[in-house]
């Protein structure tokens, strides 16, 4: 009876039953960022992204887990244009994970938002949730033209039509990370891993960690003056910090 | 008819009321659903019986029985990989060749064998423990955790012909997950990819 | 026979000719209704299944498009029936008699045809079992934490109640037919009315039983437009974060259901000729209810817009901004005229005594009530937070043919069913007429 | 054995109901609609239906209920920085499914309250389907002529017994 009223109090806490295992996190310095989108092929050649074709694209059914989105600010001739890569948040109080029917996002020990490709039924509901625009919709039955298809990445599903997919920070890598620490009997660095967008980007940009360990990249980063979060005032509460002079310092 | 008044009813017709007067006609549609029934479970009882995909026919009878069985080869001997990857391996021809060279070369499974290797075609040989494309599972982390081969693939000591045992389902899976409280096992991405 | 007895004979007859005495008009209707869903819903729908969800205009702002309008409107429309005639008979109004069974089979086929477009709006519909409860193999249940999952009970629970609502209230209806029929349909019925006899026992029981089942229907259906309404509103997506959406899809839902009962009743009474049953004062009782509905629809308008404005909130005001003047502010303005400006007329009496003028205004109401649906979808999504990815949706024929399509299956549904069961409740309808008055050929008052 | 009278006016025949039932007999009348009244003459108890509607509502709460906690703890898949057991979502499956059970516990009370559906043939004359009120009465086998006369008597235009009641066995 006990048992089960600890069991109780436990499911009653919001966030991860329990303590999580890692706390990945991204750091993204716009100060640094070029724009010159090498993370996002890299994340395409990674994560086997279909190429949906010029006609879909003009529609509006591209798919990139990570996108540089372009804003100009002022007028002319005071011009200055911004990049902002945005990718999944993998928001702590993620509004795409609570509407799932059948539970194919959820969170997962390692702060992750997963998506569970072969169980999404294709509702788009967490699409039109996400206040990012990050999960992306398989319209059509993905097609790769000889010889690409021979590139696709074993460690990554491919997804079929009808299904959401998205971001995972490059989990295949986490898992081979996590592997090999277990074979050697440690945990894994605060810096070791890497997501095909971090280690292709040319300006480093982009740093990738552990935000449970003080001293990790990103976790100096969320400490920096600046550091803020996109869409912070929608609450959530997103892991990925953005880096950014403010205005006052221009 | 004594005492009856004239036949009032307007529109006239049978008086029977209960459900059960009228199911002549619906007698013969509840036999064809019968019949229906019984030949789609009779059908379905016949497929998993004889034709279930548990235990293809190999295109040479490999016989597990005689290899683990009788000479005990230890199931690492052949399947080298299964320690220290994802995959466990079929063994390369040539493991097979380095003993059958000598041993049995006039049997005719074994002919077979040595006409694939002469036509340098590999052996098509035809999976029995297929997982689907969107999982991942690791040979390696399964042995280190010291489960014996046999929890999963069964006694293939004894098999003749390769059966695959267990179900290789998720509940299958996540069962045995829970029942050793693997950490963080029941974790979709352990397993999904 | 006695005089007295004439005019019950007269509605028995009536009613169970519309069953029997079927004219070519409805069989060319009929044809007409399955050949349009066949070709303009389901062969569509399976060019979608082949080719994928692509085949519609959505695209990745806007993931939620038609479907999900056509889903909402069906579910408004299907607030007609069951709920006005439980309302009704709980506050015993009479003149609900005439109307109810149909306006309940309206519910019931608007149901259906709005669970249908679930399996059109999902990307993988042969998965769509994996949100139901039931144990399995993958030791894997639904979220219910999930708003969609709030919709699959209640519209679980909605189809149920409607369908044994309707059921039970006909029960005595069936029993008429199976004595005043023959053949097939005599079997049929025999089936449908369980022996049903007419003792005081079953009456009796009948009428604890109805008015049991009227007391939960009124707060079931209340909650099943709420629970379609958080499927949007519990989102952050500015244009959906209301939390007037509860109170505003439950009045439009009534509001386009009691309009489309005025439809029906209108097409019944023509086609059917029942001009003694359905009369100008079910019009205009229909007509004072669409005027009141019509005023709090109006206002709970004007509050979504006020809330818009008020909240300050950038997206929001772009969302106002797109909503009043953009692609779709035509449709906006429209839906405006129909739904908010145009059923002012039926505070004239005339009016509401005028069978064409009520067709006309329920009609456009409707249509009205659709665009705001449709609204709701395509003037939030395009708009939501980053301005990098607003795009515009326009709906592609494939979207346009399913909408057309859904009517005819509805139409169709509603034509099979009014060969099959008494459209017009006898039983209730002879509670009204004084036993002793009335000869053959001389209407009910 | 039973006696049908059938009446063409709703008061008379309640009325012979309702003087036959206070004078012991068993009686059941039918009629084309709920005539107002005839459950107090003919002594019937309040309806039970409530208490299947009360159950059913209860039961159903607790499914509901249940069944939420019941699958979002046997695989735990946090979801939105939520707890595993939200209670806002998972008391409204419990309302929504208080409702389905209520209405289906309604619909057996009901069936089981006013004894159908008819597994075998009962006395039954149409035309009070139509416009006429019948009044059955019980009696022995050998009691029909007195039935018939006392419901003659209460103001019968017409009476039915034996096999005008019943329809002939058919082949089964």
């Amino acid at each position: 009876m006990g048992d089960y009223l600890d069991k109780w109090k436990q499911y009653r806490e919001p966030g991860f039953p329990g303590q999580l295992d890692y706390a990945w996190g991204l750091a993204v310095d716009l100060d640094r960022c070029t724009g010159c989108e090498a993370c996002v092929v890299a994340c395409q050649a990674e994560n086997n992204l279909p190429i949906v074709g010029e006609k879909d694209v003009g529609e509006g059914r591209e798919i990139q887990w990570l996108r540089i989105e372009r804003y100009w600010e002022g007028e002319y001739p005071d011009l200055r244009l911004r990049f902002l890569p945005m990718l999944c948040q993998h928001c702590a109080s993620a509004p795409c994970e609570t509407v799932c029917p059948v539970a194919a996002t959820y969170h997962n020990q390692d702060g992750l938002n997963v998506q569970v490709y072969n169980r999404c039924i294709g509702t788009r509901s967490c699409a039109a949730y996400c206040p990012y625009e990050v999960r992306y919709f398989n319209w059509r039955t993905p097609r790769w033209d000889p010889p690409l298809e021979q590139q696709l990445n074993p460690d990554v599903s491919v997804r079929e039509m009808g299904v959401m997919e998205k971001c995972t920070f490059c989990i295949q890598r986490i898992r081979l990370a996590k592997d090999q620490a277990k074979d050697e009997g440690r945990r894994v660095g605060p810096d070791e891993v890497q997501p095909a967008c971090v280690q292709s980007c040319p300006s480093q940009a982009l740093r990738f960690g552990d935000r449970q360990a003080p001293d990790s990249a990103v976790s100096k980063a969320s400490r920096s003056a600046r550091a803020y979060a996109v869409l912070e005032e929608l609450n959530t509460r997103p892991v990925i910090t953005y880096l950014r002079k403010g205005e006052e310092h221009d | 008819m004594p005492g009856s008044g004239e036949r009032l009813s307007p529109q006239g017709g049978s008086l029977a009321i209960s459900p059960r007067t009228v199911a002549g006609p619906l007698r013969k549609s509840a036999l064809l659903l019968a019949v229906g029934a019984l030949g789609f479970g009779g059908g379905y009882g016949v497929n998993a019986l004889w034709f279930d995909g548990a235990a293809p026919v190999q295109p040479i009878s490999f016989s597990h029985k005689l290899h683990a069985g009788e000479h005990k080869l230890p199931c690492q001997h052949c399947h080298l990989y299964a320690e220290r990857s994802p995959v466990a391996g079929v063994p390369p021809m040539s493991k097979c060749l380095g003993c059958h060279r000598q041993i049995a070369t006039d049997s005719p499974e074994i002919q077979k064998l040595m006409a694939f290797w002469q036509r340098g075609e590999p052996v098509p040989w035809l999976k029995v423990h297929d997982l689907p494309d969107f999982t991942h599972f690791s040979h390696k982390r399964h042995v280190r955790a010291g489960l014996p081969c046999q929890s999963c693939h069964g006694p293939v000591e004894s098999m003749d012909v390769l059966t695959r045992v267990a179900p290789m389902t998720m509940g299958w899976c996540l069962g045995c997950h829970r029942e050793r409280a693997v950490r963080f096992g029941t974790d979709c991405w352990t397993c999904h990819k | 026979m006695t005089e007295q007895g004439l005019s019950h004979a007269r509605l028995n007859r009536d009613v169970l000719r519309t069953l029997t005495e079927t004219g070519p008009v409805y069989w060319w209707a009929l044809g007409l209704a399955l050949a349009v869903s066949l070709v303009c819903f389901f062969l569509p729908w399976g060019y979608q299944l082949v080719a994928g969800v692509g085949v519609a205009g959505m695209n990745r702002p806007l993931v939620w498009g038609m479907y999900l309008s056509n889903f909402i409107f069906w579910i408004g429309l299907s607030h007609s029936g069951t709920l006005l005639s439980a309302v009704l008979h709980i506050t015993g109004s009479p003149w609900r008699r005439a109307i109810y069974r149909s306006a309940e089979a309206m519910t019931l086929f608007s149901l259906m045809v709005a669970v249908l477009f679930v399996f059109v709006h999902v990307g993988r519909p042969w998965n769509i079992y994996w949100s139901l409860p039931y144990p399995n193999q993958r030791e894997l249940w639904p979220n219910f934490r999930s708003p969609l999952l709030f919709d699959v009970t209640a519209i679980t629970t909605y189809l149920t109640a409607s369908f044994t609502f309707l059921f039970m209230g006909a029960m005595p209806d069936l029993a008429a037919a199976r004595d005043g029929t023959t053949g097939w349909r005599k079997t049929l019925y025999t089936w449908l009315a369980l022996g049903w006899r007419g003792t005081e026992r079953e009456w009796h029981h009948l009428g604890w039983a109805y008015t049991f089942f009227a007391v939960l229907i009124i707060p079931l259906a209340v909650s099943v437009h709420s629970i379609v309404s958080w499927d949007f509103a519990l989102s952050t997506v500015p244009g959906f974060h209301q939390t007037v959406f509860a109170p505003y899809f439950v009045v439009g839902a009534i509001y386009s259901g009691t309009a489309g009962i005025v439809t029906v009743m209108f097409l019944l009474r023509k086609l059917y000729h029942f001009e003694a049953y359905i009369t100008e004062d079910h019009f205009d009782k229909l007509g004072r209810l669409l005027l009141v509905l019509s005023l709090l629809w109006t206002y709970i308008n004007g509050l979504e817009l006020f809330t818009g404005w008020y909240s300050g909130s950038s997206a929001e005001l772009e969302t106002l901004r797109y909503k009043l003047t953009g692609l779709y502010a035509p449709l906006y303005w429209a839906m405006l005229l129909f739904c908010a400006a145009l059923p002012l007329v039926l505070t004239s009496s005339r009016v509401r005594h005028s069978f064409r003028s009520m067709l006309a205004i329920s009609v456009l109401v409707n249509i009205g009530m659709y665009f705001e649906r449709f609204l709701i979808i395509a003037t939030s999504l395009p708009r939501k937070f980053l301005p990098n990815t607003w795009r515009d949706y326009l709906p592609t024929w494939v979207e346009l043919a399913i909408l057309l399509g859904s009517l005819a299956i509805f139409v169709s549904l509603f034509l099979i069913f009014v060969k099959l069961v008494p459209s017009l409740s006898i039983y209730e309808v002879k509670e009204t007429l004084p036993h002793g008055k009335g000869a053959d050929g001389e209407g009910p008052p | 054995m039973s006696v049908l009278g059938l009446f063409a006016r709703p008061e008379t025949a309640l009325a012979a109901a309702k003087a036959l039932t206070d004078a012991g007999h068993a009686v059941s009348l039918m009629s084309p609609y709920p005539i107002e009244g005839a459950a107090e003459a003919l002594r019937l108890p309040r309806s039970p239906i409530r208490r299947y509607t009360l159950f059913g509502g209860l039961l159903g709460f607790s499914c509901g209920f249940g069944l939420a906690v019941f699958s979002a703890t046997r695989h735990l898949l946090p979801t939105g920085g939520r707890p595993i057991i939200p209670l806002p979502p998972f008391l409204l499956i419990g309302y929504e499914l208080t409702i389905l059970f209520g209405v289906l516990a309604t619909l057996l009370g009901f069936l089981i309250c006013a004894r159908l559906p008819a597994w075998r043939e009962r006395p039954y004359a149409s035309e009070t389907a139509v416009d006429k009120y019948g009044v059955l009465l019980e009696c022995g086998a050998d009691g029909e002529a007195e039935a018939e006369t006392r419901l003659r008597a209460a103001g019968a235009e017409a009476i039915r017994r034996g096999g005008e009641l019943m329809p002939p066995e058919e082949g089964t």
